[in-house]
Formats: C-alpha cells, sequence, structure tokens
C-alpha cells in the first residue's frame, strides 16, 4: 500500500508542478482538474470519505466545470500569457529557492509533527451522544463549530454579490447561439443526468447525519443539477431575480441564525439546541443549507441574478 | 441578558443585510436606517456593559472550548467595536444620501455593508484560530465586491489584485492555524499559547505563517501593492470604511495574537523586523502619498502610512507602547474615514480628484475642506488631537525602553504627513482661482458634509477623552513584553 | 528514523508550488490556480494532523477544511468572474455588459 | 479461496489489462479520432470487469447495485461525453492522420 | 485477496501517470479532454478498489459523485457560448 500512496503522492506533485508552471493556461486548467481527482483519492486514503466527497463534487467537480467555462468565455487573445508574462528569471529563481526551502522546511515539520494526545477532535468524538448524530464531521459542523458553518454561508452569499457586481454572466440570457452542444445526445443527458443528481443530492444530505454526505456534499451535487441545466440550455441566466429564488438563496443563513437567537432566550446561548430536539433543528438547518448552497453555486457559475426556463 | 450582547453585535447588522438583500429596493428608503440605528444601539450597549462590568464572554453552541467557539468581548476588542460603530454610523449616514434611493446599485450596498459591519463585529469578537480565518474571509470577500460598487470597468484590475493577495495571505495565516492544532490539539486563542511556546521549530513557524498572512492582509509594507488601487478606486464611503476599519481589522489580529497566544514566542529580533517593517510604510507611503496626483490615492497612500505606526508597537511592548498603537488604531480609523468622505465629496462636485486642479474649492465646498484640514491635524500627530495622544504616547515608549530610534521614525512620520496634507490644503486654499472651477456635479448636500465634519472633530476630540476610553481598552495583557 | 509519509511530503511540496506559482505567474486565472494549489496544501496539512491523532481521524481538521473548500471555492468563482472582467477590458468591443 | 473470490480476481486483473490497453491507445495512436475509439471501448470494458470484481467482494446485494449504477452511468457519460468531443473535434477541422 | 486488489490499484494508479503523458503533449484540446476522460474512469476503478481494500462502502459514493460530474465537464468543453473561440 506505500507504493500505491507513493505512487499517489508523486503524481499529485508532478500535477501539481504542470499546473502552476505549464506554459499553455488551459494545459494549467486540465491539470488542475486531474489533480482533483488525485487529492479526492488521496483523501479517500487518508480516512477522509467525507472530503473526498466533497472535493469531486465542488472541487473537482464544480470548479473544475468553471474553469472551463472561463477559460471558453475569454477573449481568444487573452487566454495566454502575452499580456501578463511571468516574472523576471532572476525572481523566478528567487521564488524557486525561497520555495523550495519553504516546502523542506514544511515537510521537516510535518514529518516530525505528533499531534496531541487529548486534541479538542477526542472530546469532540467522546461527546457525540450529546451532539444529535452519528456522524462526527456533521457533528463538528452543525453543533459543536455550527458558527464557522453559519458565517461561512455568508462568505458564500457575498462571493455570489461580488460574482454578480462584475457583470460577465456565463449564461447569456437570449438565445443561446451555440455551435457545441446542439447535440441529439444533449436531452439524454439533461433528462438522464439531472434527476440523478438531484437524487443523490438529496440523498447526500440525508445521509449525513450516519455516515460521509453532509449539506455541502448534497448541495453541491444538487447545484450541479442545475448546472446541467444551464449547460444543455434548458435552464438560462436572468437579468432578475424573483423573491422566490432570493428567498432560497438566502434560506439557509437565516434559518440558521433565526433559529441561534431563538435558543438565546430558551437555552442561554446562540445555536444552543434543545435537548430531544437536536436531531430534527439539525436535519432541518441541513436541508435549508443544502438548498441555498445549491442556488448559491449555480447563480456563482451562471453569473447572472436569477435563472428561467428559455421560452421555445 | 447583557451575556447575549456579544452575539447581537455580530447578528444584528448581519442579519439585517442578509434581509436587505433579500428584500431588495423595495426596503431601500427605511431599513438601512433601522439597521444602522440598531447596531449602533447594541454595540454601544456592549460598551457600556464592558465598561460597567468588565469583560464577557459567551460560548456558541453552549459548548466551552476547546470543544466550541467562544465570543470575548475584552477591553481590546470592545473599543474596536465602537470604533466600528462610531466611524460605521457616520459613514452610514453619509451612504443614506450617496447609496439612497437614486444609487441603482443601493441594495447591494447596503447588504454587502451591513453584513461586512457584522463580520468586522465577528472578527473582534473572535477567539478561536480558525473562526478567525473564517471571518476574516467574510471581511474580504465583503470588502471585494464593495470596490466593484465603483463601476467593475474601472475597479476591476484592483479588485482582482485585492482578491489574490487576500486569500494567499489568508491561505497562509490557515496554514499556520493548521499546525497550531497539530501541536495544540485546540484553536482557542487562550488555550494555545503553551503548546506553542513549547513546540520549538513548529511553533516558531506556525506562528511565523499567521503573521505574515495576516502582515499581507493588513497591507504593510511591502506587502502594501494592492490597497492603494483599491482604496483609491472605491467609492468614498467604501474607501472610508476599508481604510479605517477593514484593514486595521488584520492589525488588530496581529496586536491580539502577539498578546495572546504567541507572547511567549516573541524574540527580540523578529519585534524589531516587525518594527522596521512599519518604519519602512511610515516613510515609503509618506513619501508615495506627497507624490500622488490624485487627491484619493494621497489618502490611501496614508493609510499605507499610518497603519505602520501600530507595528511600532512590537518592539517597544511596554504599557504604554500599547496603549498608544490602539489610540493610533483609533484617531487614524475616525480621521482616515473623514479624509475619504471629504475627498468623496470634492470628487462628486469636480468630477475629477487631480489635486494641481483643486484651486478655488474653498468658496463651494468650504465645509468639507475643512473637515479635511481637521482631519489632516490629527493625521499629523499636532496637538490637540486624538493622532498626537497616540504619538506621544508612542514616543514616551520608545524613550522609556531606550530605543531611540524609533522616536526618530515618528517624527519624521509626522513631518512628512504634514508635508503631504499641507500641499493638498496649498492646492486648495491658497492659489487664487483665475476662473470658478469646472465642475460637473451639484455641490455636496449637507447629509454628506456633515459626517466627514462630525468625523474630523471626533479626531480632535479623542485628544480630550484619551482617560476613559484607555481605561476601558485596560492595560497590555499579561506576558507580553 | 522512520520513513517519512509521502503524503506529507506532498503537502509540503504543494505548498511550495502554489507559493512559487503565486509569486512568479501574472496572468490574473494561473494565479487563481496557483492559490488553489496552496489551499490544496493546506487542507492535506490539515488531512494529515486529523489522521494522525491517535484514537481516529480527529473531525474537527476534518470540519474546517470542508469549510476551508466551501470558501475557497466560493472565492475562487468571485474571482474568475473578475478575471472574465478583467480581460475583456481594453478590447474595445462588447465586455459581457448586459445587465 | 472461495469460487467467488477467485472469479472476483480474475475479473479485475483482466479489467486492468483492459484499462493497459486503453492507456496505451491513448498514447500510441495517431489521431484524436482514433485515440477516442481505443479510449471508449477499453475503459468502459476495463471499467465494467473491475467494477464486477469488486461487486463480488462486497457481498452485499446494495453496494452491488450501487455498483452497477456507476458503470450504467459511466457508460452514459462517456459515450456522451466522447461523442461531443468528436463533433466538436470535427466541428474545428481536426483530420484523420493517414498513415504513410 | 486486498492483496491483488491493491496490486490492480497500484497498477491503475500508474496507468494514469501514463496517461497524463497525453495531457501534456496534446496536441489537441479535445486530445485533453479525452485524457481527463480517461482519467476520471480510472479514478472509479481505482475509487471501487479502495472501497474494498479499505473497507470503506462510503467510497462508492465518491465514486458515483465521479461519473456524474465526469459528463457535465465534458458539455463544458464543448459548450461555446459566445459563438466561436
Amino acid at each position: 500500500m506505500i507504493l500505491f500512496d507513493g505512487v499517489l503522492a508523486l503524481l499529485i506533485v508532478v500535477l501539481a508542478w504542470r499546473c502552476v508552471t505549464a506554459g499553455d493556461l488551459y494545459l494549467g486548467i486540465v491539470v488542475f482538474i486531474v489533480m482533483g481527482l488525485m487529492l479526492a483519492l488521496s483523501w479517500a486514503r487518508l480516512d477522509a470519505p467525507d472530503l473526498a466527497l466533497a472535493e469531486a463534487a465542488i472541487g473537482a467537480g464544480l470548479l473544475g466545470v468553471l474553469l472551463l467555462s472561463t477559460w471558453r468565455a475569454l477573449p481568444g487573445h487573452r487566454r495566454q500569457d502575452r499580456d501578463h508574462p511571468p516574472a523576471r528569471k532572476a525572481v523566478r529563481w528567487l521564488a524557486g529557492v525561497a520555495s523550495v526551502a519553504f516546502g523542506l522546511v514544511m515537510a521537516a515539520l510535518l514529518h516530525a509533527l505528533q499531534p496531541d494526545e487529548d486534541a479538542a477532535g477526542a472530546l469532540a468524538l467522546g461527546r457525540l451522544t450529546e451532539a444529535g448524530v452519528e456522524q462526527p464531521v456533521t457533528a463538528v459542523l452543525l453543533n459543536f463549530r455550527s458558527y464557522d458553518t453559519l458565517l461561512e454561508m455568508g462568505v458564500l452569499l457575498m462571493a455570489l454579490i461580488g460574482a454578480l457586481l462584475a457583470r460577465t454572466p456565463l449564461a447569456p440570457y437570449g438565445a443561446a447561439t451555440d455551435d457545441g452542444t446542439d447535440s441529439p445526445l444533449i436531452p439524454v443527458l439533461a433528462t438522464t443526468f439531472t434527476p440523478l443528481l438531484l437524487l443523490v443530492g438529496a440523498f447526500l444530505v440525508w445521509a449525513g447525519a450516519y455516515g460521509p454526505g453532509g449539506a455541502f456534499q448534497g448541495g453541491a451535487v444538487l447545484g450541479g443539477a442545475g448546472v446541467v441545466l444551464v449547460l444543455c440550455n434548458r435552464l438560462q441566466g436572468a437579468p432578475e431575480a424573483g423573491i422566490l429564488l432570493r428567498l432560497l438563496l438566502v434560506l439557509g443563513v437565516k434559518v440558521f441564525i433565526l433559529a441561534g437567537l431563538l435558543m438565546l432566550p430558551l437555552e442561554g446561548a446562540f445555536m444552543a439546541y434543545p435537548p430531544g430536539l437536536t436531531y430534527p433543528i439539525m436535519i432541518a438547518i441541513e436541508f435549508c443549507l443544502a438548498t441555498s448552497i445549491a442556488v448559491s453555486l449555480l447563480l456563482l457559475f451562471t453569473g447572472t441574478h436569477g435563472v428561467r426556463v428559455p421560452e421555445r | 441578558m447583557t451575556e447575549w450582547v456579544p452575539v447581537l453585535v455580530v447578528f444584528v447588522p448581519f442579519l439585517a443585510g442578509v434581509v436587505q438583500f433579500m428584500a431588495g429596493r423595495r426596503v431601500i428608503a427605511w431599513w438601512p436606517v433601522l439597521a444602522s440605528v440598531a447596531t449602533v444601539a447594541v454595540s454601544l450597549w456592549l460598551t457600556f456593559a464592558v465598561a460597567a462590568g468588565g469583560g464577557i464572554e459567551h460560548f456558541m453552541g453552549g459548548w466551552q472550548p476547546p470543544l466550541g467557539i467562544a465570543l470575548r468581548a475584552d477591553g481590546l476588542a470592545t473599543v474596536m467595536i465602537l470604533l466600528t460603530a462610531v466611524v460605521g454610523g457616520l459613514v452610514s449616514v453619509y451612504a443614506l444620501e450617496a447609496h439612497g434611493t437614486g444609487d441603482p446599485r443601493a441594495s447591494h450596498f447596503w447588504a454587502l455593508w451591513l453584513m461586512l459591519w457584522g463580520s468586522l463585529n465577528a472578527l473582534f469578537l473572535s477567539a478561536d484560530l480558525f473562526n478567525i480565518y473564517v471571518t476574516l474571509e467574510l471581511v474580504t470577500l465583503a470588502a471585494i465586491p464593495l470596490v466593484l460598487l465603483a463601476g467593475p470597468e474601472k475597479t476591476v484590475t484592483a479588485a482582482l489584485r485585492y482578491l489574490q493577495f487576500a486569500l494567499f495571505g489568508s491561505l497562509l495565516y490557515l496554514a499556520g492555524v493548521a499546525l497550531t492544532y497539530g501541536l495544540a490539539g485546540s484553536l482557542d486563542l487562550a488555550l494555545v499559547g503553551p503548546a506553542l511556546t513549547d513546540g520549538g521549530i513548529t511553533g516558531a513557524v506556525a506562528a511565523t505563517c499567521m503573521v505574515v498572512g495576516l502582515l499581507v492582509k493588513a497591507a504593510v509594507f511591502p506587502f502594501h501593492v494592492w490597497l492603494p488601487a483599491a482604496h483609491g478606486g472605491a467609492p468614498a464611503a467604501v474607501s472610508a470604511i476599508l481604510s479605517a476599519l477593514v484593514v486595521k481589522a488584520a492589525v488588530y489580529l496581529l496586536l491580539r495574537l502577539w498578546t495572546g497566544p504567541l507572547a511567549g514566542l516573541a524574540d527580540g529580533l523578529v519585534a524589531q523586523l516587525m518594527g522596521a517593517l512599519g518604519a519602512a510604510a511610515i516613510l515609503y507611503g509618506s513619501i508615495q502619498a506627497f507624490r500622488q496626483e490624485r487627491l484619493k490615492l494621497v489618502v490611501a497612500y496614508s493609510t499605507v502610512a499610518q497603519l505602520g505606526y501600530m507595528l511600532l508597537f512590537f518592539p517597544m511592548a511596554v504599557a504604554q507602547a500599547w496603549e498608544g498603537a490602539v489610540y493610533h488604531g483609533l484617531s487614524h480609523g475616525v480621521a482616515k474615514a473623514a479624509l475619504f468622505l471629504a475627498a468623496g465629496n470634492v470628487l462628486v462636485y469636480l468630477g475629477h480628484d487631480r489635486v494641481r486642479d483643486l484651486k478655488g474649492l474653498d468658496r463651494s465646498l468650504s465645509v468639507s475642506l475643512l473637515a479635511f484640514g481637521i482631519a489632516g491635524v490629527s493625521i499629523m500627530g499636532l496637538p490637540p488631537s486624538g493622532g498626537f495622544i497616540a504619538k506621544w504616547l508612542l514616543l514616551r515608549a520608545s524613550l522609556e525602553t531606550g530605543q531611540w530610534w524609533w522616536a526618530v521614525v515618528l517624527i519624521s512620520g509626522g513631518l512628512l504627513a504634514a508635508a503631504y496634507i499641507f500641499r493638498v490644503l496649498r492646492y486648495a486654499f491658497l492659489q487664487a482661482p483665475d476662473r470658478p472651477p469646472a465642475t460637473t456635479g451639484p455641490i455636496p448636500p449637507p447629509i454628506m458634509a456633515l459626517p466627514a465634519t462630525l468625523l474630523a472633530l471626533l479626531a480632535i476630540a479623542l485628544g480630550f477623552t484619551a482617560a476613559p476610553l484607555l481605561a476601558l481598552l485596560g492595560g497590555l495583557p499579561e506576558g507580553t513584553g | 528514523m522512520t520513513l517519512p509519509d509521502p503524503f506529507a511530503l506532498a503537502a509540503a511540496a504543494l505548498l511550495a508550488l502554489g507559493f512559487y506559482g503565486f509569486v512568479v505567474q501574472r496572468h490574473p486565472l494561473r494565479r487563481l490556480l496557483a492559490i488553489n494549489v496552496f489551499g490544496n496544501g493546506v487542507f492535506m496539512t490539515l488531512i494529515l494532523v486529523a489522521r494522525w491523532m491517535p484514537g481516529g481521524p480527529d473531525p474537527i481538521p476534518h470540519a474546517m477544511v470542508l469549510t476551508g473548500i466551501v470558501i475557497a471555492v466560493s472565492a475562487t468563482a468571485m474571482g474568475l468572474a473578475l478575471v472574465r472582467r478583467d480581460l475583456r477590458q481594453g478590447d474595445g468591443k462588447d465586455g459581457g455588459d448586459r445587465d | 479461496m472461495s469460487i467467488s473470490a477467485w472469479l472476483a480476481a480474475l475479473l479485475i486483473v483482466a479489467g486492468t489489462g483492459f484499462f493497459f490497453a486503453g492507456t496505451m491507445g491513448l498514447l500510441r495512436f495517431p489521431d484524436v479520432f482514433s485515440r477516442l475509439h481505443a479510449l471508449t471501448k477499453a475503459d468502459n470494458t476495463g471499467l465494467g470487469l473491475v467494477a464486477a470484481g469488486v461487486a463480488l467482494l462486497h457481498q452485499s446485494w446494495r453496494h452491488a447495485a450501487l455498483i452497477t449504477v456507476i458503470w450504467l452511468l459511466a457508460l452514459a457519460a462517456s459515450s456522451i461525453a466522447c461523442h461531443l468531443v468528436a463533433r466538436d473535434a470535427l466541428a474545428r477541422g481536426e483530420q484523420r492522420e493517414e498513415k504513410p | 485477496m486486498t492483496g491483488l486488489a491493491v496490486l490492480a490499484a497500484l497498477a491503475l494508479v500508474i496507468f494514469f501517470g501514463l496517461g497524463l503523458l497525453r495531457i501534456h503533449l496534446g496536441p489537441t484540446d479535445a486530445d485533453r479532454i479525452l485524457s481527463i476522460q480517461l482519467s476520471g474512469t480510472t479514478t472509479v476503478a481505482i475509487l471501487l478498489l479502495l472501497s474494498v481494500i479499505v473497507d470503506m462502502p462510503a467510497l462508492l459514493y465518491v465514486a458515483l459523485i465521479f461519473v456524474l460530474f465526469a459528463a457535465v465537464i465534458a458539455i463544458a468543453f464543448v459548450r461555446n457560448p459566445k459563438g466561436g473561440a
């Protein structure tokens, strides 16, 4: 197994090296996507199936699609380094030496690192019964450290606003002038993969309480369903969002905050769930979060305020 | 009830921002007013509660550290929240006009700004290393879209560069947090100190990653390259918020970590190096400010310089340096917001902000220019002003610790600040206009001129209110120096 | 002298390469890629820390990585929107400004 | 070792062989269309064989069903993807390489 | 039995590395997408093997996500919203 790990780690390093130094930007993007696959594999090897799921759905999947689509949308002459040449040779050498030194130091430190026996994580595993769910990562995300998760939803929302303010939609508002997706297989894809993605996404959200899965992985897969529809021209960007869409966008963060504030007078602390109701509250919050994540990721992809079904 | 206030200080503005985003332009006439007033009110509540009863702690979810995340409102956090309330409140008044019903993107502005307000308060209150990372990202990802509000065509390059540096800085910080967790098995600021101190080279590298990451975020020289274009290009209200509060948040974290978990690692040489970075920022920023042709860039480079003063705390690390550095943060925040709002008024009126063409403005824009001059007094560090008190405290600390070279930096920084402020004022006041200036906009209404003036007057008033504020701050945390 | 964990070496290499790319590359999209490579190095460090904890993988770093991935992807997505805008500037033609 | 384990081993080894063939095809064939051809054949069959082997090893109907779904989806994804890529390459005027 | 699965996984990850050469060589963008496609399938096969080796059925879901997104990547590649590069 050590050989497998070694080859995997070596491949990741080679891919990362090609990704940052490739002469061609497109090559860099492709290599980045493949590196996502390898990372997911290595995280599976490192006892982190939750993260392998997240990497597969968000890191390699949605981000890869977004990178490719962005590259496609760039004007041809801006796809290469001509206007942005890499740093001069002297800087490159200096940076190279500095990063080799940095890498060696980090490698030595990681090799010598002896994690603490009574880390907070051991405490979390020990008090899992109080958390309402069996899955430790979900317990941390939605109970022990739910505050981080809540703020992270704010990050997602603000990133979306930023993307909208740049006004560079990837999904055109009008009829798509598309030469690549008029294939007869596209409808097949739209009709088989979309429901499957929705089904798997919803399953992952629910499964998060018991095993690998959760709001983020599930939400990303649900968002992926939307992306498929956009790519197949079953959905297109819209300059305005209806109130329903905006409600879905903020549903997660709002329900989270309101539930948290409600617990202040009831339980004396923000987001301290009343005993006995922990599980239902967490599942409800999880589904709201997943909905908002899915819609946010979809709109981050389209770069538009809303989406609509095109008129035929 | 008082133990709830830290939560409210975070979530009243945050939730208000989310509601603003959802409700859109329909509520633009009244919701921002309500939200700002409520936020200022809870911030003042927190201030009085801490002043009366000492620090407040709240365990999120009822889970105590190291399992959960704590919010801690101590003196330092409280004065920063107070600063945010004062600057934020007055900038909000300005923004009611500048980003009111006439601005098509008003809803986005208010959603982002209110969420940013909550995020800043969350950052100040956070007592958990990873939670600090999340709040840092929140603050950054709110700040960058705000820069874009000036029109994506004009500011996108600056915003993109800001994003790149900010992302890299926070990931570097996160690398430090990862090592720290490996060493300490905890993320709480109060618990990780001993493990970092005993961590040998790992502890040192972890601390270095966190500190360098924060230096990038704080735009400390030589990582300042992203700041001037972003702060200079943003709308006036946004520039004021970014310069007065957002970059300061990263410097605040440096102070907090240095006097908290990293206190055992603080080494004389490293401290001198931090001081040297600060000194370089002061000299470089001031000289650049003097050379700029656009008023907002003068003010933006001035921020690069002024942040340097707060770093002078590190080599001295005595009580007076602590008070001086924090007080400098407060007075600079208030004064810099006044400068940016005043510069924004010039821009509204003239349609440009070229320093050489400010002639003859003293008639039409007297209130804004007066605000600029008064705030300039505090930036220069002349008495009576908050800037003076801060520099005086730092000067005394440098003499007390026998590090006279920082005194030289302090004095030359003041002189350079005088040079760039007077350069602007000379063009505006002393050169007789041959003809009235060509304007493109209306004279900004009082609701846009008054916040600048009030902030400038507050910068002066800080020269008289040092005692209660320093009492609220409390002394240098134990174990430092 | 134990053999080093290959993944620890990979994590260090990802950090170093991400840093190198960030310093050396000037194309905004490449910088975003480099930042993500660096981020993956940080995430792998956290996962290793989690794995080395006696008594099973530590869920807290796992939760931190999950949060980190979502933040990194949102920020990158916003960055990509900015890149699209930035690289269309100065072309003198339609900048996609149909909002 | 039971018969099913032997069978699983055989399937996995055969599947790995197909992957080898597919990779070699991708590397050695002269133009994009023939590479495409090599790839779809090899990776679908290879994955199918490996999947069958793994399904035998899991000894659970639920997992076996899931593995079957994965394989079917991989078939669909791969054929759609290759079809699209081929159309795209044709549209861009990629030429088939004529062997001398 | 696990030994054989490990060997198979090792072989697959080596093939994966070889396939990367095609990404490096190109020459066309389509070749690179094909390589991604093969990499994806190989990854799925490795994940299936890993799920047996480390006895973690959850990895099957990771494999499922991969095959679902593989097709999406391909459409993103051919889709050309602006009508020509």
